[in-house]
């Protein structure tokens, strides 16, 4: 089955932007290593709407460019050490945002429309840094009133892992929607699933409910464990014990470099 | 029941602090990482559930059990946008006189050293919930600074821009303070059991309002604490279980102290 | 369990904003019958985005003032027959939409903002009726790009029927996530369901999927049948033959008087 | 199989006419009360099938088998505005020689009488729908004028505005028009077997380009024919039983006639 995720992530040119779920959502952590493995480089991650193992993994390996994230962490295992040495040494763009101002920016693309309003942010370093976003008078208001717009945000791929998807390529969310928003902002999405459905999603109405269309999913494979170190809602655990590991040895350049051939030998062998 | 109880920790009194200053909300958000903040509200709903008063509802973030969300990670900020969230917590590597919050870093951005996460949600949750509670454990003047290095959100923001929300309350280690939106500074509401105001003054790197002589902050009474210790410590430790071991040592701590 | 349609419908009051959804989402007809027994005047319907027999009965009855709504009619039982007659003789204040700009109005709201922009709408008649709608020149745009701005809608109210709810006030709504719009909009939302389920269906995954949250939900009344004569997805069929009855009578406004005297005497029977 | 098949009817012309218009769609979508673009669709999908091309994905309004959104009802016009539906069909009370539609009513608005139920998605969709296929079997002047009364989404758009979509076609039960956007105007591309120019031009209340000599609106092939009378009228049988009921009668009329 590595052999499929490896079809999928074949499929990411160099250069294409790439959003990537937040930590509880379901991370597809296969697609990563094939990511990896391949090399695919200058993505930019768009993360929905933080980011963790997965982008720090991408970072260490030199294959990340730029990064729209409002927060870059390992959770309980502590910062991200290789994000936070390319921030020191300014070897990524970073586009530093808020939450829901990332959410906006893929809701716009979802719509269809340029931008979206928001509130909040006036004020903040925030969009002092962000030239991307634009301060006007709310034109329906009779009195002053500034307001952010934040521009679509239309990824080339959306990756993510979720519990299983069916034939037609409908996938199982549950109520992880940011996925859905991701799928329908992004031109192609790519899903890592724990396995396949032999029935129809869409014939029972309680798994309808969750189920993302197949019209926004481009490619489907199965990779068991496929979220791991990360957990999958519903379905296992997140390993603190790899995590920390992990967070240990990304400390330094060699140690994220052991620890990445460590894990490429684990899957040979 | 009341008679053998321990006092309460000076961690108890923490949460007894957070569970008051949520006193009237219907809805309360709590970050993934935060213990006390989420530990004050579980505490705050059973002293609710236990006066017949309205129900209070809590979501942790990241939480399956003690979520309620069902339209994704931005249904929080749509709730807050709605009106719906009463409050929210917000630590902060830095906070300053004037309420600002830095989760990015120090030194010049973008090239911050250290980098910290991020801004998380702040740049919009500060803005929209009423009560923003600001929460930080750690009572030094690195953290309490005059100027934060960069504005993850602003404590307040110039007239005519929307902002409904704010700062409402700052809880540290060793002090409770309040906000005052047209000084746009910090005033000390009261000090933890055991911390003086030289003390505070010295670990605080701003300058802030406070009476000559300042309260001292209330600790529970028997009835909360026996509610803290019981219920709000099984739920706690469903979802925090190092955190609730942890408390449940301090209070065996402080009854060893006590017996000696 | 009449009496509790009612204790909802009580809540009410004259001059409210109510956001009804389309015929197929679960339409609480239970809900509009206890509005004309109580009589609530001066209503606003804002259709999500269309209107059918709960909205032609209630401007039948003289209860609504306003409507905004991308189209009323009977579906195949034909026109809308109240609605039409109140048109013509200009005694309702229309604001007549395109469906997207109804989930607009209502997404803006949802998201706190004052507005949505959208695509469509210029150079059309629904335009040049609306005021409340404006044109600007996209901000983010480099090149001339004239865009509509939908204003935030904010119903009172929304009503909906669904098939249960739990006994914190969480209701399966399934994959009709217009529902869940209309009560994250409304400043007040009243459910009619099929049945009170007895576990908490955010205790299962896979009803959590579809649940609206209790948060959002003000007052909840068990209706069986409660939809009928529309359908509830899911659960039973549109009764057409008593659709048609009804696009029969409401042709005149003695056949409509007669109509829901004679649906009244049934309920006291 | 072919010898014996009585031929196409008029309808099943119409049909087969639909589904070459979706020639090179990934996605359709067909309003609930459409049977006869719906029944194209159907086609169209089950043609694709035999061919072994990549599937055409259909959604009915309001079915519930035959609809794969699970997002509500706005879903369509999401998908539209992110250009992922090929193709929609829209009718009209009126349709004009510009290709403005209205879906409102006749007379002054807001007064209008008649009312019609109003204008749904078409506001929006006609925009940004790439192949937008007017579909009106009624073909009389009342219905093709030369200005509508009220114009729920106009056929053309100023330059600069954002216009992806428009009309692509005007299918009635007399002839098949394609539109041109740069005249803003429609040219008869075809007429329906049976019919002749002239009784277009009197039947149509506005001006539109034409051959001096129009072709005639192909029927289907055997193959065609034979698929649209097993898969897709069993298909159509689950969504629309009365209209395929009507179907299989007109079938039969035909079937008859040709005997005798």
């Amino acid at each position: 089955m590595a052999t499929d995720v490896h079809r999928l992530a074949a499929q990411i040119a160099p250069g294409s932007s790439v959003a990537i779920p937040v930590d509880y959502a379901g991370v597809s952590m296969a697609f990563t290593r094939a990511l990896i493995e391949i090399g695919t480089r200058d993505l930019t991650l768009i993360c929905v709407p933080t980011g963790g193992m997965q982008a720090d993994m991408l970072i260490g390996a030199g294959q990340v460019r730029a990064i729209e994230t409002s927060a870059v962490s390992l959770g309980e295992a502590g910062g991200a050490p290789r994000f936070n040495a390319a921030v020191k040494e300014g070897s990524i763009a970073l586009r530093d945002a808020t939450c829901p101002a990332i959410h906006a920016g893929l809701l716009a693309a979802q719509k269809g429309v340029p931008f979206m309003p928001m509130r909040g942010l006036i004020g903040s370093d925030l969009l002092r840094n962000r030239p991307d976003w634009t301060v006007i008078d709310n034109p329906t208001s009779d009195t002053p009133d500034p307001i952010v717009l934040i521009p679509a945000i239309h990824p080339d791929v959306a990756i993510f892992h979720a519990p299983m998807a069916d034939r037609e390529g409908n996938v199982w969310i549950g109520r992880r929607r940011e996925l859905a928003a991701m799928a329908y902002a992004a031109r192609r999405t790519f899903v890592t699933v724990e396995r396949m459905s032999e029935t129809r999603l869409l014939d029972d109405e309680k798994m309808a409910a969750g189920t993302l269309p197949g019209l926004y999913v481009t490619d489907v494979a199965v990779a068991e464990n496929g979220a791991w170190p990360y957990g999958l809602w519903g379905a296992y655990p997140v390993d603190q014990a790899e995590m920390a590991r992990y967070a240990r040895a990304a400390r330094s350049d060699d140690g994220f470099a052991d620890y990445i051939a460590a894990r490429a030998a684990e899957v040979v062998s | 029941m009341t008679q053998d109880m321990t006092p309460a920790t000076p961690r108890e009194i923490l949460i007894c602090t957070v569970a008051g200053l949520l006193d009237g909300c219907r809805c309360v958000a709590v970050g993934a990482a935060s213990p006390v903040p989420a530990a004050g509200a579980m505490l705050a709903r059973a002293l609710r559930d236990s006066t017949g008063e309205p129900p209070l509802r809590i979501s942790i973030l990241g939480s399956e059990a003690h979520n309620f969300f069902t339209n994704g990670s931005v249904e929080l900020f749509d709730a807050a946008g709605q009106g719906r969230i009463d409050a929210f917590f917000l630590g902060g590597g830095q906070i300053d006189r004037q309420g600002n919050i830095n989760l990015v870093g120090l030194g010049d951005y973008p090239r911050s050293a250290p980098r910290w996460p991020g801004s998380f949600g702040s740049g919009y949750l500060y803005y929209v919930v009423p009560r923003v509670i600001l929460y930080r454990e750690e009572h030094s003047p690195r953290v309490f600074v005059d100027k934060v290095d960069f504005i993850s959100t602003p404590g307040t923001s110039e007239p005519g821009t929307y902002r409904p929300g704010g700062p409402y309350a700052l809880l540290t280690g060793k002090a409770l303070f309040d906000f005052n939106k047209d000084k746009r500074g910090f005033r000390l509401k009261s000090l933890h059991p055991d911390h003086t105001l030289a003390e505070v003054t010295e670990a605080t790197g701003f300058a802030f309002d406070h009476d000559p002589d300042p309260a001292t902050t209330p600790g529970p009474d028997a009835a909360t604490l026996h509610l803290l210790r019981t219920r709000v410590m099984d739920e706690l430790a469903e979802t925090y279980p190092a955190f609730a071991a942890e408390l449940r040592a301090g209070i065996e701590t402080t009854d060893r102290k006590a017996t000696v």
